[in-house]
């Protein structure tokens, strides 16, 4: 049962005021692109063991998109940021590192 | 024989007398007794029997950890199987009767299953029952159902007349357990400010501290309890719940409390049970231990219990489990079972102590008493059935050769203890093996972690593996201390409890007794009572290659009875190991899940019963077709009136004549339900173009054209008009099901994609009634309220318009999905059933007609209207629909058409729709398929098209269908042949144009 | 089993030791089977079933084998069993990181059906269920199938509709399938509450010979047979990288050390991903956790498994008396095998809705999985860009009822380079977006 | 024109806390930037109220300003102003980028009131709902069980709560059904 701090309205949100919305931070394509990136932007996941990055709307709540950074091995929540971004903030990366020496998620580190 | 002594029983007052029966027989028990105690009082020493043998079974144990006193409890409606008689609190007119057995509990004609024990070992049935097949099913798996199986099953007709409730709780430190070691923490915590909540599972606090005896703070433990409970009840941050049992623990906190409200009274009112869902910064498990059986031949004859339960029933509830008790352990512990019963008069024949020299202190104090005491010995075998008649005494380190027989009618016997570890494991807490002590112990190193990351459970006194007063009491204030400070409140300054040493001789580990118990002994030496799995079975599996804990578990069935291995893990374990030759932590231990014991489902449900099973969304006319004759059909939580059924009539006649009205006349549609979001801003227009598959920029302010939408993976999703409001508003209807799904899609795109367009959205679904006023009359009647000009030229089709109609504010659009003169209106909310009345009363003269869903779906197919959810199923791409004119050619992107472009989607193969008419006016089967020639790779029929929606037309009088069909528009009027569910019936039908009536739209245009 | 390895060890301090009664079988060949029957067991009793032998070799890894399996669980078993049954290939190992079936395979629901919808389901499912029939007999291991029957309830008219078209397409694929009326639905289970009230009973989609069978013994059967015709199964033993040589797999290495194949099968579930980075792709995988419970064990009082769709629920009887009750998926990728309680929470609501009599049971036990889905939710048997290297992957919350027709159609895949089974199942549908998308007949998944 | 009518038509109930039905409230969404002064003056001067902050409820009888989102404002007026409201927002940030729509029939509200009012409460939503963690002033939007809904609490024992109009009565009788006389819980109330 996971609880996320909303980046947008501040409340501590229950697993089950949210909606689980899959990877983050993943480009669209569109028309004219290949059909490698169409198929990796609609389908190929990362899916990894550790340190992940989501997104969860706070559907029950003020019904904002939020982005998570989370352990998918123990559930830890290293933050929460909002979604209108195309990478995690700078202090959120440093603090992973620091919990989380070696760590890798696409091109991140 | 138990019986009750005529004095003592610190739980009971005997002055109330408690009348209860057990399988009929009426019994007298005292107020305080649980129904073992009322049990063990009447002499009831056979309570039921066991899962396999059908074994006569006895009380072993006095609390959670009881794996034989199973009973079914209560009668009717308020009938519940297996509930656990250490548990349960005695109440007036209690019924209970024993499980698992026929013809009655002493005769059982299962127990036959006991003399073939020989051949019903572990993993017996993976051996055989295999010839002949068919005998599986008919023979052999309905035998091994019936003899399995234990409690009866409540009454399928009738409803659980009880309630139940959730309720969320948020504290800082969560304390699981109220014994000595539960309070202590709980108050050093409570010390420190922080919110505190305490839960008991039984009615008392003090757990086993006051039957244990010793002295805290110079005071009994019994006055202690009181005192420390009197001090956290002084706590205004500090709560404390009797039964209330911690369940479960679960990531980032979360803990189930199941707290039993009425249970222990006979008449109830309010909830039975409520199921706390607890999120606590930090949890103290001081969850206790349970003490070990001992792997001896006979040790499930009923009269052989655990030393502390022995030592319980006699203190807590002032009975004497037998006469004439052997005590047999490998501890000092069990001295003080033996020491009790001699000092309340009872005959204590001999003390078994495994060990070559026997314990310290608490030997000598036994031996001053009389008792006599053999050290290096074992137990042989229990002699006996139904009851214990005696011991047969063997050297310990023998095979078995018994030097002497005892007679005796029970013994008490200890392993050892172990410590309650469950809540420290569901969350991922690892543990540690503690040789010393022959238990495994929370490792604190490893312990489940929170949100945060850090460690959120700490397991406390006895829970942490400290057995002694003294240690569990600085442990206990040590952790509650501890979690204060963790959470960043001071260091609380409570003064440590202090408890007389006490030294103890070291326990010796045995999982089998005598250490080289001879087979025809190792086959009669219980490790699980319940599922009857012995130390023969154990070794077997390992035999044959079962080698890890859980393969054993499996392949025996062992601990997996319904007290979960509270008595049998750590036994089963260790003779596991000793089987393989490995220590036991490395053959490593099973996995705890929650509960720690079963919970009721009803408290799981909660208040979700019934009317508030689930929402039930109602529009503002809802009352109005309830009370109409409405024949309901579930949309989503919404129930929409299926037809609405007059005097006399079926389904199908209704829906018939409400067709015909609306098409000779006036039929009218709650259209309530039909999603509305408001979509405005400079981008609002370019957003529009992206969702939907068609152009919907350049829509004039007052004009409403039909638009789809597809998911990014092509296939649509849902359709609707769009109205465009002014400028830079629009407002777009969605299907029934689509108002809160496609709202949320546009906030997500808007939020995640195009967070820098201007737009924003509003879903006003509910700020509106919306009635559709259909049929050739429809324009008379709007005419007739009157306020407003309806008329062709100021409101064309495809048009809308505001204003008023008899007083009501409302918005008119004049678009039709049944191809006949029709407007939807859409009033407030509030004001919406008066307008309905309005509309009925006015629309007499032209027998206004209501209609419901089956009606709208006909009319719209006769037109060959699609319909999302029958023409489409989330495979279906508009081009599959012929509804390439929806499809804007100029834009070069909307969501889905990039995924449209991929080669299987292009494919001049894929299905196309086409409408359908039997050869003979006859209904098309739902559903079915048309078949092609031969068959595929895997043997499967080809086919080569399916019925997506069939309608008998009563416009037209006779069967329509709409379909897909390979190269379907190219084969017009070929007939092809569909088959029934059958797999045989044939149906013939020609490929038509799905548009069946009025193709040139005279209906709706005039 | 992962805490085995969390387990601090303590020298052990001797006590009274009792004889070590594991035979040590590291000789790489077996001795003939010992088959199991009723009089077996008679015989064996009168030595106190001291001689039965391993139900499994222990074995150790040769240095090179024809075929490499990794993931001991139903799948990578039946694959390896229907390799050498099939195609003579036994010169087979099948590598597990922890203990045979320990994963989903041990932790399902045990149902078995084959009422799909599309072709490509309806076909391994249903070649799956077949095998069951006669699973016992062919494995000479008793896996308790039990053709009680599933019935798939229909609660809106939506669902009628929708398993109406699954009737008629089972129809013709040779499903044996039919749609019921309330009354018989009644008449099959009668603990159920056809009145609703939310949700009335309007009918059912009932295969007759759909059930359920022992999960355990499914893996061990396999696991017998398997190691009677030489394949070794080796256990405790982790792959730690895919060797490959010129776009080609040459063997894998493993904490036992490097063994060399010719062919690799990757079928470890929720575990593919890593399998997959190490091979060199991706996968359209996400690993999500399934939850499922039971009651404590009663009479029996309901003879078949019975799904209610529209308020997510299933529930059946085990033969030891507990109803077994499966949840929801996780939203969100996880690994830990425990879930999100509120799951459990709708299952147990919906279900005391269906079945009245479930509100005065107790939950004996819940417990999780980590099923991998796929972007259709439907299975993938392929080929890799790794030649010589397959994948069996993405069973969701459907795996173990496909076990032996999965093993059937990837072993062929693996021998023969392509199989009628496992045709559609393929990687590249993704690509072509050619899904096969079981949730559109009134949203029934697996 | 006939008068508005509630979706319950005032239903109430007395159990631990008094649960009834109240309104017709009007109310007002408006989306926009709320940082905007324009917006901020528009809002204030027409509710004669502060602008809330982060979740915050600002209420005088029923007139109010709720903070529902970061770019959402929920503005409580009276009924029967509500259009004219609406017609005065959309004047005075004309040229503005923003959302303005008369919502009032869109959902029910209830008021709660009861010395028992957190424990209440706390049966159905996964929210602390003690003093400190939600104090009176403040907006908390949630679930009840399992339909969305908002709610803040005017005093210690006085709290309203709204959903969507269409689970009015599903609401109604979640509240009446953990409002049960028996059922006391002793968890914010010792």
């Amino acid at each position: 049962m996971l609880t996320f701090e909303c980046p947008c309205c501040g409340a501590h949100a229950d697993e089950t005021e949210l909606h689980a919305g899959g990877e983050a931070h993943i480009k669209r394509f569109g028309p004219g692109a290949s059909d490698d990136d169409f198929e990796g932007y609609l389908f190929t996941r990362e899916n990894p063991k550790g340190v992940h990055f989501e997104r969860w709307r706070h559907v029950n709540g003020c019904g904002k998109w939020f982005h998570a950074a989370r352990c998918t091995m123990t559930m830890e929540v290293f933050g929460t940021y909002p979604a209108q971004t195309f990478q995690p903030p700078k202090d959120l990366l440093d603090k992973i590192t620091e919990k989380r020496p070696g760590w890798s998620w696409r091109d991140l580190s | 024989m138990s019986i009750r002594l005529a004095t003592g029983g610190r739980l009971i007052d005997r002055n109330s007398t408690v009348k209860f029966t057990f399988n009929g027989k009426s019994m007298t028990g005292a107020d305080g007794d649980t129904l073992a105690s009322a049990l063990l009082a009447n002499d009831q020493m056979l309570v039921g029997r066991s899962f396999k043998y059908h074994r006569p079974r006895g009380i072993v144990a006095s609390g959670a950890e009881e794996p034989n006193a199973l009973v079914n409890l209560g009668q009717g409606a308020h009938h519940e199987p297996n509930q656990r008689a250490t548990t349960t609190e005695l109440f007036p007119n209690l019924i209970a009767t024993s499980q698992n057995h026929w013809p009655s509990l002493e005769y059982d004609i299962g127990a036959l299953n006991g003399f073939f024990a020989r051949y019903l070992t572990a993993g017996f049935y993976y051996k055989t029952f295999m010839q002949p097949r068919a005998f599986w099913k008919h023979v052999y798996e309905p035998f091994i159902r019936q003899s399995a199986g234990l409690g009866k099953a409540p009454d399928p007709e009738t409803r659980d007349p009880d309630i139940y409730e959730h309720f969320y709780a948020f504290v800082d430190v969560l304390v699981v357990g109220g014994g000595v070691a539960g309070l202590q923490a709980a108050r050093a915590a409570g010390e420190s400010g922080a919110k505190v909540l305490v839960l008991e599972q039984t009615a008392f606090w003090g757990g086993r501290a006051p039957v244990d005896g010793g002295e805290i703070d110079g005071l009994s433990p019994d006055d202690w309890i009181k005192k420390t409970v009197q001090a956290l009840e002084a706590m205004p941050n500090v709560t404390l719940r009797t039964r209330n049992m911690g369940a479960g623990v679960y990531d980032h906190g979360y803990v189930l409390g199941y707290e039993r409200l009425t249970d222990h009274l006979a008449n109830t009112r309010g909830p039975r049970h409520r199921l706390w869902r607890i999120r606590a910064r930090q949890v103290i498990a001081a969850t206790g231990a349970i003490e070990r059986p001992i792997s001896f031949a006979g040790n499930d004859v009923p009269g052989v219990m655990l030393a502390s339960a022995a030592r319980d029933y006699l203190i807590n509830f002032g009975i004497a489990v037998g006469r004439k008790t052997v005590v047999v352990t490998n501890n000092d512990d069990a001295y003080r079972t033996a020491i009790a019963l001699k000092k309340a008069g009872q005959d204590v024949p001999v003390v078994i102590d495994a060990r070559e020299f026997g314990g310290g202190a608490l030997m000598q104090e036994a031996k001053a008493l009389g008792i006599r005491v053999e050290t290096g010995r074992a137990i042989a075998k229990v002699k006996g059935g139904k009851r214990v008649t005696g011991v047969a005494l063997c050297a310990m380190a023998g095979g078995g050769a018994m030097v002497e027989e005892i007679a005796c009618d029970a013994v008490a016997m200890s392993g050892g203890w172990s410590p309650v570890v469950h809540l420290w494991s569901h969350c991922g807490g690892k543990l540690t093996w503690d040789d010393e002590q022959s238990f495994f112990r929370p490792d604190s190193s490893k312990a489940p972690t929170g949100a945060d990351g850090q460690a959120f459970v700490v397991c406390a006194g006895a829970a942490d593996g400290h057995m002694h007063l003294r240690y569990v009491l600085q442990d206990a204030d040590l952790k509650g201390k501890g979690v204060a400070v963790s959470l960043g409140c001071d260091r609380p300054q409570t003064t440590l409890p202090t408890a007389p040493d006490s030294v103890e001789t070291p326990l010796m580990p045995v999982w089998l007794m005598p250490a080289n118990a001879w087979d025809d002994l190792r086959m009669k030496a219980w490790l699980d009572f319940q599922n009857d799995v012995k130390v023969s079975d154990v070794q077997l599996a390992a035999r044959e290659g079962y080698e890890s804990v859980e393969h054993t578990k499996r392949y025996t069935t062992l601990g997996m009875a319904t007290d979960q291995g509270k008595l049998s893990n750590i036994n089963g374990l260790a003779t596991l190991a000793a089987s393989l030759g490995e220590d036991i932590p490395n053959v490593g231990t099973t996995t705890f899940r929650p509960p720690y014991t079963p919970i009721s489902m009803g408290a799981i449900a909660g208040e979700a019963r019934g009317e508030i099973f689930q929402p039930l969304r109602k529009t503002p006319l809802h009352d109005w077709h309830e009370a109409n004759g409405a024949h309901w059909e579930p949309v989503g939580h919404w129930r929409r009136p299926y037809c609405f059924l007059r005097d006399g009539e079926d389904v199908e006649q209704a829906v018939h004549r409400e067709v015909l009205a609306t098409r000779n006349s006036l039929g009218l549609l709650d259209a309530s339900t039909l999603g509305k979001i408001i979509v405005k801003g400079p981008d609002a227009g370019r957003f529009l173009d992206m969702l939907y598959t068609n152009m919907m920029s350049t829509l004039k302010p007052g004009k409403c054209r039909y638009g789809l939408m597809c998911s990014e993976n092509g296939f649509l999703s849902d359709d609707g008009v769009v109205a465009r409001i002014d400028e830079d508003t629009f407002l777009c209807h969605t299907t029934t099901g689509g108002a809160d799904r496609i709202h949320a899609h546009m906030e997500e795109w808007l939020q995640t994609e195009w967070w820098d367009w201007q737009v924003y959205t509003a879903n006003v679904t509910e700020q509106y009634a919306q009635v559709a006023v259909v049929g050739p009359n429809a324009r008379k009647l709007l005419e007739k309220l009157g306020g407003m000009d309806v008329g062709k030229e100021t409101l064309p089709f495809m048009g809308w318009v505001d204003g008023t109609l008899a007083g009501f504010p409302v918005r008119v659009y004049r678009i039709s999905f049944s191809g006949e003169l029709s407007y939807e209106i859409a009033v407030p909310a509030h004001l919406g059933r008066a307008f309905w009345d309005k509309v009925l009363e006015a629309g007499a003269e032209w027998d206004a007609t209501p209609y419901g869903t089956e009606a709208l779906h006909i009319m719209r197919a006769e037109k060959g209207f699609i319909m999302i959810g029958d023409e489409t199923d989330g495979t279906i791409i508009p081009q599959d629909l012929g509804l390439h004119w929806a499809i804007s050619k100029k834009k070069d992107d909307y969501l889905g058409k990039r995924a449209q472009a991929r080669s299987h989607m292009t494919d001049p193969e894929r299905w196309q729709l086409v409408g359908l008419e039997t050869l003979d006016g006859s209904v098309l089967p739902d559903g079915a398929y048309a078949v092609a020639p031969g068959n595929n790779a895997n043997g499967q029929r080809n086919t080569q098209g399916r019925v997506t929606s069939t309608y008998h037309s009563p416009t037209l009088g006779k069967g329509i269908a709409m379909g897909l069909v390979r190269h379907g528009p190219d084969r017009m009027d070929e007939v092809i042949t569909f088959i029934g569910d059958d797999g045989e019936t044939e149906h013939k039908a020609r490929i038509v144009n799905p548009v069946f009536f009025d193709p040139e739209g005279e209906k709706q245009n005039v | 089993m992962s805490q085995l390895h969390g387990i601090v060890t303590v020298a052990h301090t001797s006590t009274y030791a009792f004889e070590c009664i594991t035979p040590e079988t590291d000789e790489p060949d077996s001795s003939p089977m010992k088959r199991y029957s009723a009089f077996a067991i008679a015989r064996e009793a009168f030595s106190g079933h001291k001689n039965w032998d391993r139900a499994w070799r222990k074995a150790q890894p040769k240095k090179r084998y024809d075929v490499v399996i990794v993931g001991a669980g139903g799948h990578g078993l039946a694959t390896a069993y229907y390799l050498g049954k099939n195609f003579g290939i036994t010169n087979v190992a099948v590598i597990e990181k922890g203990w045979l079936g320990g994963g989903n395979t041990g932790r399902n629901t045990t149902i078995i059906r084959s009422n799909y919808l599309q072709d490509p389901s309806a076909a391994i499912y249903e070649k799956a269920r077949s095998l069951y029939e006669t699973m016992s007999q062919d494995l000479n291991y008793n896996v308790m199938f039990s053709p009680r029957g599933v019935m798939m309830l229909a609660q809106t008219e939506h669902e009628v509709r929708g398993y109406l078209r699954t009737a008629h397409a089972n129809a013709l694929q040779g499903v044996e399938t039919r749609f019921i009326t309330p009354r018989e639905v009644k008449e099959i289970v009668p603990i159920i509450n056809l009145a609703g009230p939310r949700y009335p009973v309007l009918g059912a989609l009932w295969q007759e010979r759909a059930g359920s069978a022992r999960h355990d013994a499914v893996a061990w059967g396999y696991a017998r047979a398997c190691s009677a015709m030489g394949i070794d199964i080796i256990q405790q033993c982790a792959v730690t990288g895919v060797l490959q040589e010129a776009g080609r797999v040459t063997g894998v290495q493993t904490t036992k050390g490097d063994i060399s194949c010719e062919k690799l099968g990757i079928v470890v579930a929720g575990h593919s991903g890593d399998l997959a980075n190490m091979a060199g792709f991706r996968l359209p995988l996400e690993s999500v956790p399934l939850q499922a419970l039971v009651s404590e064990p009663i009479k029996p009082i309901m003879n078949c498994v019975v799904m209610a769709n529209t308020v997510h629920g299933y529930m059946s009887q085990s033969d030891k008396g507990e109803m077994v009750i499966g949840g929801g998926t996780d939203g969100y990728n996880g690994f830990t095998q425990r879930g999100s309680f509120h799951h459990v929470e709708e299952t147990v609501r919906a279900l005391i809705e269906t079945f009245p009599m479930l509100s005065r049971l107790k939950m004996l036990r819940q417990w999780g999985g980590i099923v991998d889905v796929t972007g259709d939710r439907s299975p993938i048997l392929s080929k890799t860009p790794l030649e010589g290297c397959f994948i069996n992957s993405g069973w969701g919350t459907g795996g173990f009822k496909a076990i032996p027709g999965s093993g059937w159609g990837f072993a062929e895949l693996m021998a023969k380079g392509h199989s009628p089974l496992t045709e559609e199942f393929s990687m590249s549908r993704f690509r072509e977006g050619k899904f096969i998308d079981e949730s559109v007949a009134a949203g029934v998944a697996h | 024109m006939s008068d508005p009518v509630l979706p319950l038509g005032s239903a109430s109930f007395d159990g631990l806390v008094e649960v009834r039905e109240i309104g017709p409230q009007g109310m007002i969404t408006l989306r926009g930037d709320l940082s905007a002064p324009e917006v901020i003056a528009a809002v204030t001067d027409l509710a004669g109220l502060e602008m809330p902050g982060l979740r915050g409820a600002n209420t005088a009888g029923d007139t109010g300003l709720l903070w529902m989102s970061p770019d959402e404002l929920l503005l409580l007026v009276p009924y029967r102003q509500a259009p004219a409201a609406v017609d005065r927002l959309t004047a005075a940030l004309d040229g503005q980028h923003v959302l303005i729509v008369n919502v009032s029939d869109m959902r029910a509200l209830f008021q709660l009131r009861g010395t028992q009012l957190r424990d209440v409460l706390a049966k159905l939503a996964p929210v602390d709902f003690a003093p400190e963690a939600l104090p009176a002033g403040e907006l908390r939007r949630t679930r009840f069980a399992q339909v969305a809904a908002g709610v803040w609490l005017l005093d210690d024992t006085t709290a309203r709560v709204f959903c969507f109009r269409s689970v009015a009565g599903y609401m109604f009788s979640l509240l009446s059904t953990v409002a049960d006389p028996d059922s006391q819980v002793g968890f914010h109330v010792k």
